[in-house]
């Protein structure tokens, strides 16, 4: 695997933001109430990862330790607040859903911890490549979370996606269950937190399966050494 | 000490040098979107208005004719209300308030009011709520038709005692499992009609109230 | 000559899990009897349909859990958990009810954690609270209490109402109301006085008609508990003192509007909640002390939710938000050890 | 009077931060292991978290506001926050070492945690005066400790447990936190704001 | 361009930020005397790093991995993790692996006096003097089994501990219901 | 006289004491052969005195105490030493330990006893030596040197209490019982000797007022004595009131302070066994050889109470019970709450060996089911400490043996009350004597790496020392070289400038 699979690699599966390094938690489980909210938010968010991730691998080596902090939020808030501006001037109502948690990206502890943990260590192409991959898994896992409670919660999927792809969208809105009840639970602040929780049991079971044929083939290959 | 200095400075220049280019890209996108933005935001209200009263009813330019009043005898909060008029020539066709029920389940929720000139309403939208998801959020033209059953009601249809929800004794419907967002729509409506009632004069006339 | 092994004490238990658990159903008798007086066969449905999934969901997550599945059935705690459930919910309830709840609270509160002895909160609170959460609309089907009902329910009605869900919502309306703690609170936000409230013939001469004789039955049942030092006089006596004592506080201040303590202690689920619920050992205070501080805190708590919260009926949040802080009052509330200060 | 303690109430049970408004929640995973560190933790943002808000108050009153730069908020706010924050830090780590021992490694873990922002941009969204401002702050960070501090001691609870191995470590905490997120709708209605 | 008051204000606190960098500044570690204190002191080396107080000193530097003390083996790990507030891990392969505790053993009979393992050994556990026979102090030999290498007859063995009774310890019941499946 | 309640503790412990009672003590025949580990007491174990082919007679002391905590030992009857070498101990851990075995010739020599002066003539100190050289320790259960005990001469406690333990909670168990018995006399005595020793202001001898029979022996005993200070009490029969800390508590109502012994609160308390060791020894001039030893449980044909020669295997004692019955399952030594359990009978009995339980299926239960903790809290209100043994379970259970600490696993008894009360029949006693001695292990690891660290770092001291010491001495050198070099520059540069004034276009380089 070359150095890129690698970061991609890590960046939605190993080190998933969401699953595995439980960052980015608020916007994950505040906007994941429906596909399309998620997608949208996380959408902005890759965007910010990779736009911070690439400044803070360019800028560096000019920044000494003791404001190393405050400028990484400052360039990162700038990027947010850009993001932030169009999607009011073109995405109104979407700006309007999702609410305080554009700005909040600023805090998104993801982003601020790949600027720490890789974008300050690493060159600005492997910057780059990290930002993308760790937005990708973040979307992901919006994405998948989303579908899960709002399946649960209400019984559709893809509901209000013209908000995002214009009125052409209004037909993706599929309805699982019709004439449903609705589990509340999946879409109140609970039904994400256990959601999240289950995801990431099914996560580690997923891991478990396929970390058993890789020793088996290990294994073989031993036998196979011996004979 | 003059490397400390030297430091010192170095730190104020790098954070100075990058605020500056991050505050000046932030500044020339706000300068690019600017008018956009505004643009939505009048738009996202009027079309709000403009589901209300319909276009062909009127002639002025709702948003410009606005007013605020506040009248704590009938609104407790003493947030004011706002009140778009709509004029065909001089005279005044309808108004909508958009005023505040406060005690709604989760905190207050913002309603747009649509009285005609004669008192009966338009209609009610509700604008933003905290209200659950599936249970209070029925207010929501997007998830029921509860709303509409205020078209054409008024002061005297019916009396103000049974402007209340089913289950009090009065003619509005509740949806099950939820009597308190009804419950608060269904006051803030009678309020704001009562209000209507009380400032009709001023309201309509359109001098006195131009520049506010 | 060769002997085993092992270690002291070589004496014989004279408890076990099971026997508890048994003496808490015998306990519980009482009560469901009553119920099913007052409420109608809609409580057996809840019992059957809640111990069915729970025992299928109990064996389930220990087989899939590769734990042997007579020893930990048979301690009959999935039965107590299924029981208390069912007994918390609306008599009329669709069948869906009980089964999402009994599944909530075996698969999600008790064997996620660890099964017996592990679960943090309540399972069958957490179930309960849940239910109540997500379907509000379906949790406040209660039918009327024995007394005042007109119609006479037959059989098939029941079975309609309950799995079908396409009786007549005229017969419905008719058979069923609100509990007294619910109608008490909605009416109290109408402005009404209590003595116009109470006037009401849900109100019976005690507390609620019907409810006050399920809750003397729980006394009862948990009496019996006591005298079997199954469970420790500490969480019931905390609890009841802490409801009384605020509720009579309030009813001393301002008493037309404020229902009595008499009301408070016997229309809801005090009774059922105090020597039933909140004493659930595993996810109650384990300290002497702590379990007067823990019973008291819920008696507090549910009166605060019943008075200003949401909820007509506070004991099953109020229980699972005082589970939240029993690590912290074991932990501040530890006895003084033999030869300490 | 009242207004202040409904404020309060408001931010501590019926909006939790953590559990209901979903602000903070990587610290509140994260640093929950162990109940000292908790109340560390919880000490620490309960100083940043009331320091913030009202901070950035005045940065938007009688800076933002006047210049008319109120698109510039975030980026004024979170700069203004990181060095409070970093300031906070060195102070401590000097002068009082003990202190430093308690709060100071958590402080810069507190810059990144979007209370801070969230506390700051809500007041403004909500309009609090400076008294409000303050209290809106503490209120916050007091309901977050609450709950990181029984968060952590359940959690010390269930690292003795049985729990399925799919589930141990982050799952059945997010778990553990969603049903006391199920607990606290318990409080809902207790408040109208 | 009133966003330029802003630019500046950032510069100062810029400023007051190097400043309070350099005001400030801390020197010393106590985190390092609290690693110091989990790691077993057997001494040995293992870890990479020339005892274990400079292996404690990289881990406080975020140098080192905290999987690297073989003797101090599992619980050591677990110790550090709980310290430092970061998952556990097994021990690293490289480092060697976790066994029982021996002490050395001088084959008097073979012993020449060297010296070399007096030299050698990091706690001065030997005793001896030029040409004499030298024996281990049993007590105090750490078996980190530094005194091997240099011993030009070698005469020198690792034993296992003895377990004597004053250190026995009950075996832990084991719990039926503690079995690991998934 | 006013009691006290201690917490907790198991009133309704079954007793199965009659089976033992009813019979007289026997004195149990000498042996084939007597096996003495040298270890049979708390503290250092003994030396031996003898070698392999020595002959010894009764009462000849065998082994010698090493240092103060230790006890001597003597041989209890005559013979050869046949070997000095492991063989198995009465211990659960099942080991062997270094022991003296003596063929014994049946002929029961003694060595003559030496005849005492009157005690009341004797120093306390005089009194110590001569009950520490009698090898008496405690008979009760820890087996710790008497001796140590009595001498608070040295310290500055006063001692104004002696408590006389003739409790006896444990089922089954019922030696003390008999010897009060039959021998009221002598212990009194034996208490007398105490008093005096002790300069103590009064006695209390505390007996389970579950054998009125044996009180009123005892209170015969007292009033023909004739003592004032001496007073017998019946107390309430509840496991483990004859726990030293607990029997305290219930007496005078004072605590001994954690990590304490009683005399820090002027109190002393001797088995009565023990008192009646004493006794033999200060008034009869023999040192401890034998003891009282119940023999019961469902697996001997006639339980009963045998006078037992220290050091005779077990098996000896069952064939004077006249054999195991069919239903013999597992044997104990000591009672089935404190107990352990023995791998075989050929292991002889100790000074601490006060009963030995042949337990059938039913007696004694093994495989008991554990169930998950349900945290009822019936342990924590079991135990007599007040300790809250579940939490102790949790932490022991998962290896957190400084958080068990903390909540004061070291203060736990080992009474077993809170095992046999846990519905969940969870091992808990188990699991703390795995916890303590795990702790213990740790604590004793933790000693030797701060030694190490210690002695690591003293040499990295002296190596940077030497290394300065080293670098001083060669810049001595070096200083003096370089003096010498500096003075040969300045010749040079005054060469040089004697040469430049000759010829002033060179230049310097
Ligand atoms: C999670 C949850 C959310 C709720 N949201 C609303 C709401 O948005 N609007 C509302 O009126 N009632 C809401 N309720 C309140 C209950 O449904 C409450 O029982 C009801 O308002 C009282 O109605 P009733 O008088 O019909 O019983 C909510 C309840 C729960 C449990
Ligand atoms: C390790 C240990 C040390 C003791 N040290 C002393 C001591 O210094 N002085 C003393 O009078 N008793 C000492 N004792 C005896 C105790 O006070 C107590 O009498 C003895 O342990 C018998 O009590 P038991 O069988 O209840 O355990 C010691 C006991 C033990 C186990
Ligand atoms: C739980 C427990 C129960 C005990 N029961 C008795 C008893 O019944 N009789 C007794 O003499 N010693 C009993 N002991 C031992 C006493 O605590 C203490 O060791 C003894 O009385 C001290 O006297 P000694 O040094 O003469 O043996 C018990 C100890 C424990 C820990
Ligand atoms: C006195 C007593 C009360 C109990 N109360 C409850 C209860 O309220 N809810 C419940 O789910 N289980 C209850 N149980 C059963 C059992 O403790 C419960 O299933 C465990 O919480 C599961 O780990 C009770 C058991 C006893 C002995
Ligand atoms: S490996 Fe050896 S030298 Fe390194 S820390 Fe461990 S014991 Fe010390
Ligand atoms: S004697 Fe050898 S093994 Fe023991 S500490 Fe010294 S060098 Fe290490
Ligand atoms: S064994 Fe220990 S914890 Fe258990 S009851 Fe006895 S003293 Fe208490
Ligand atoms: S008695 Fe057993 S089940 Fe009950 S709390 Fe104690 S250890 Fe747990
Ligand atoms: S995203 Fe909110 S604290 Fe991390």
């Amino acid at each position: 695997m070359n150095n890129y699979q690698q970061i991609f690699k890590n960046g939605l599966w190993d080190n998933n933001q969401a699953f595995v390094a439980l960052l980015g938690l608020c916007p994950l489980l505040a906007v994941s109430n429906t596909v399309i909210n998620g997608f949208a938010l996380g959408l902005a968010t890759t965007l910010t990862l990779i736009l911070s991730n690439s400044v803070v691998s360019l800028v560096r080596r000019q920044v000494g330790s003791e404001i190393r902090l405050p400028v990484f939020v400052l360039i990162i808030a700038s990027i947010v607040t850009i993001i932030e501006l169009i999607m009011n001037a073109y995405f109104y109502e979407l700006y309007l859903i999702l609410g305080i948690f554009i700005p909040l990206i600023v805090t998104n502890c993801s982003i601020i911890g790949r600027a720490e943990a890789f974008a300050s260590k690493n060159p600005f192409a492997e910057s780059f490549i990290d930002g993308l991959a760790m937005g990708l898994g973040f979307t992901s896992a919006l994405v998948i979370l989303g579908a899960v409670r709002e399946v649960l919660g209400s019984g559709t999927l893809f509901a209000n996606a013209h908000l995002m792809f214009g009125e052409a969208a209004k037909g993706m809105t599929i309805t699982v269950i019709g004439d449903y009840e609705g589990f509340l639970l999946a879409i109140l602040p609970p039904g994400a937190f256990i959601g999240l929780g289950l995801l990431i049991a099914l996560k580690n079971v997923i891991d478990k399966r396929l970390a058993k044929p890789a020793t088996q083939t290990v294994n073989l290959s031993m036998a196979e050494k011996k004979a | 000490m003059a490397s400390n200095k030297k430091l010192i400075l170095n730190a104020g220049l790098v954070l100075g040098l990058f605020s500056f280019i991050g505050i000046g890209l932030v500044s020339f996108t706000y300068a690019l979107t600017q008018q956009q933005i505004a643009e939505n935001e009048r738009l996202f209200v009027l079309k709000n208005l403009r589901e209300l009263v319909p276009e062909n009813l009127h002639d002025n330019d709702l948003l410009a004719d606005s007013l605020q009043l506040s009248d704590t005898s009938i609104f407790k909060n003493e947030r004011t209300v706002t009140l778009y008029r709509a004029f065909k020539g001089e005279q005044l066709v309808a108004v909508i308030a958009q005023v505040t029920a406060p005690d709604g389940y989760n905190g207050s929720i913002k309603l747009l009011i649509a009285i005609q000139e004669n008192g009966q309403l338009m209609g009610v939208r509700a604008v933003s709520h905290h209200e659950t998801p599936g249970l209070g959020d029925a207010i929501d033209t997007n998830k029921s038709d509860w709303v509409f059953a205020f078209n054409g009601r008024s002061l005297s249809d019916p009396a103000p005692a049974y402007w209340r929800v089913k289950r009090d004794g009065g003619v509005f419907d509740q949806f099950t499992g939820a009597t308190i967002t009804p419950r608060a729509v269904v006051k803030t409506v009678l309020k704001t009609l009562q209000y209507y009632q009380k400032h009709e004069q001023t309201l309509s006339q359109t001098a006195a109230v131009s520049h506010e | 000559m060769h002997f085993l092994t092992s270690n002291a004490p070589f004496i014989a238990p004279q408890n076990s899990v099971q026997r508890m658990m048994f003496w808490v159903l015998i306990a519980l008798l009482p009560g469901v009897i009553t119920m099913i007086w007052q409420f109608g066969y809609g409580v057996l449905f809840n019992i059957i349909i809640c111990l069915t999934t729970a025992l299928t969901a109990e064996a389930l997550m220990l087989r899939l859990r590769g734990r042997p599945i007579l020893p930990f059935m048979s301690d009959l705690s999935a039965v107590v958990t299924a029981l208390l459930l069912a007994l918390a919910l609306p008599t009329l309830a669709p069948w869906w009810i009980p089964f999402i709840g009994a599944l909530i609270a075996i698969v999600i509160a008790k064997h996620l954690y660890g099964g017996l002895g592990y679960n943090p909160f309540n399972p069958a609170m957490v179930a309960f609270a849940v239910l109540m959460v997500s379907f509000p609309k379906s949790m406040t089907v209660w039918m009327l209490p024995h007394a005042l009902q007109v119609d006479s329910v037959t059989f098939s009605d029941l079975i309609s109402i309950i799995f079908q869900q396409q009786a007549n919502p005229e017969l419905i309306d008719a058979i069923t109301a609100a509990t007294p703690l619910d109608t008490m609170k909605t009416q109290l936000g109408l402005n009404q006085t209590i003595d116009e409230i109470r006037s009401a013939s849900l109100f019976g001469s005690i507390a609620g008609t019907g409810w006050q004789w399920v809750s003397i039955a729980f006394l009862l049942g948990g009496c019996l508990l006591l005298a079997k030092k199954i469970i420790s006089w500490h969480i019931p006596a905390g609890l009841l003192a802490g409801l009384f004592v605020i509720s009579f506080i309030a009813y001393m201040s301002e008493p037309g509007l404020s229902p009595s303590p008499t009301f408070h202690l016997l229309s809801g689920g005090a009774m059922l909640g105090a020597f039933f619920i909140a004493t659930d050992p595993v996810t109650a205070a384990t300290t002497t002390k702590g379990r007067f501080i823990y019973g008291a805190l819920i008696g507090v708590l549910t009166y605060i939710i019943r008075t200003w919260g949401g909820y007509p009926e506070g004991i099953a949040f109020a229980v699972i938000l005082i589970n939240m802080t029993v690590p912290l009052i074991d932990h501040y509330t530890q006895p003084r050890v033999y030869g300490h200060k | 009077m009242s207004e202040y303690l409904l404020i309060l109430v408001s931010t501590i049970l019926v909006n939790n931060f953590v559990l209901v408004k979903f602000l903070g929640l990587c610290p509140f995973m994260g640093v929950s292991n162990k109940l000292e560190t908790a109340m560390g933790m919880g000490l620490a943002t309960t100083f940043v978290l009331t320091l913030a808000s009202i901070c950035s108050y005045l940065a938007n009153q009688y800076l933002l506001a006047p210049l008319g730069l109120e698109f510039l908020r975030t980026i004024t706010f979170i700069v203004v926050i990181a060095v409070v924050v970093q300031m906070t830090e060195a102070i401590v780590h000097k002068t009082s070492p003990l202190l430093y021992q308690v709060l100071g490694i958590y402080l810069p873990l507190i810059t990144t945690n979007c209370a801070v922002l969230g506390v700051a941009l809500l007041n403004i969204q909500e309009d609090h005066g400076f008294i409000e401002s303050g209290l809106y702050g503490f209120g916050a960070a007091i309901g977050f400790s609450m709950v990181l501090v029984l968060f952590s001691t359940i959690r010390e609870r269930i690292t003795v447990s049985d729990v399925p191995a799919p589930f141990k470590g982050n799952a059945i905490a997010l778990i553990t936190a969603g049903l006391m997120s199920v607990a606290f709708m318990g409080f809902s209605g207790l408040v109208k704001f | 361009m009133s966003f330029l008051i802003l630019i500046v204000l950032f510069a100062g606190l810029g400023i007051i930020l190097g400043y309070a960098a350099i005001r400030f500044k801390v020197e010393g570690d106590p985190i390092v005397d609290q690693i110091d204190k989990l790691l077993p002191q057997t001494q040995c080396g293992q870890c990479s790093f020339p005892g274990c107080r400079p292996y404690a000193q990289a881990i406080a530097s975020g140098e080192a991995d905290i999987n690297q003390c073989p003797p101090g083996g599992e619980a050591g790990i677990a110790a550090l993790a709980d310290l430092l507030g970061v998952e556990a891990k097994p021990l690293n392969a490289d480092n060697g692996e976790e066994t029982p505790k021996l002490v050395a053993v001088i084959d008097e009979n073979t012993c020449i006096g060297c010296k070399l393992c007096i030299q050698a050994c990091p706690v001065d556990a030997i005793l001896g003097a030029p040409k004499q026979m030298h024996t281990v102090i049993a007590a105090e030999c750490t078996g980190c089994e530094l005194c091997l290498p240099p011993c030009p007859v070698e005469c020198i063995t690792m034993e296992p501990v003895v377990k004597t009774l004053a250190l026995w310890t009950w075996e832990k019941p084991e719990n039926a219901t503690q079995k690991e499946t998934s | 006289m006013k009691l006290w309640r201690f917490n907790g503790g198991l009133p309704s412990l079954a007793e199965h004491k009659n089976e033992s009672t009813h019979l007289p003590i026997e004195i149990a025949p000498v042996p084939n052969h007597l096996v003495y580990p040298l270890r049979q007491h708390i503290g250092n174990a003994a030396t031996a005195l003898v070698k392999v082919g020595d002959y010894v007679l009764r009462g000849q002391k065998i082994a010698d105490a090493q240092g103060l905590i230790s006890a001597p030992i003597h041989a209890a009857s005559s013979g050869t030493v046949s070997q000095i070498a492991d063989h198995l101990i009465p211990h659960p851990s099942g080991f062997s330990a270094p022991s003296i075995s003596i063929k014994t010739d049946g002929l029961d020599k003694e060595l003559a006893p030496s005849s005492q002066p009157d005690f009341r003539q004797l120093s306390a100190a005089d009194l110590v030596s001569l009950i520490r050289e009698a090898g008496i320790v405690g008979l009760g259960g820890a087996a710790f040197p008497t001796a140590i005990k009595l001498d608070n001469q040295s310290k500055s406690r006063r001692i104004d209490t002696l408590i006389l333990n003739g409790a006896e909670c444990e089922p089954y168990i019922s030696c003390d019982d008999r010897l009060l018995k039959e021998r009221a006399d002598k212990v009194i005595e034996g208490v007398n000797v105490l008093l005096h020793l002790l300069g103590a202001k009064r006695a209390i001898l505390a007996i389970e007022d579950n054998v009125p029979s044996t009180f009123k022996a005892i209170q015969t005993a007292v009033d023909k004595n004739n003592n004032p200070v001496i007073n017998a009490v019946q107390i309430p029969t509840i496991y483990p009131t004859g726990g030293e800390k607990q029997l305290v508590q219930t007496l005078t109502g004072k605590e001994v302070p954690s990590g304490g012994i009683p005399a820090d609160i002027g109190i002393v308390s001797i088995n009565v066994g023990t008192v009646y060791a004493v006794q033999q020894a200060v008034i009869e001039g023999k040192p401890l050889t034998s003891r009282i030893i119940t023999v019961t449980g469902e697996g001997v044909t006639t339980p009963r109470n045998l006078e037992v020669r220290i050091g005779t295997p077990i098996s000896t004692l069952i064939d004077v019970c006249n054999g195991y019955t069919q239903y013999a399952e597992r044997l104990i030594m000591g009672g089935p709450m404190m107990g352990f359990a023995l791998m075989n009978d050929e292991i002889p009995v100790v000074k601490a060996s006060n009963c030995i339980l042949v337990a059938s299926k039913h007696e004694a239960v093994t495989e008991k089911q554990a169930m998950p903790c349900i945290r009822c809290g019936l342990c924590a209100s079991a135990c007599p400490v007040s300790l809250l043994p579940q939490q102790l379970y949790w932490f022991s259970r998962s290896e957190q043996l400084e958080k068990a600490e903390k909540i004061n696993l070291l203060d736990c008894i080992e009474c077993g009350c809170c095992d046999v009360v846990c519905p969940s029949h969870i091992p808990l006693v188990q699991h703390f004597r795995y916890a303590k001695s795990a702790l213990k292990v740790q604590h004793h690891e933790k000693h030797l790496s701060n030694i190490a660290r210690e002695r690591f770092e003293a040499r990295e001291d002296r190596l940077t020392k030497e290394k300065a010491e080293r670098a001083e001495k060669s810049r001595i050198k070096k200083a003096a070289l370089k003096e010498k070099s500096a003075k040969e520059t300045i010749d040079a540069a005054i060469n040089r400038a004697k040469a430049k004034k000759q010829n002033p276009t060179e230049g310097e380089g």
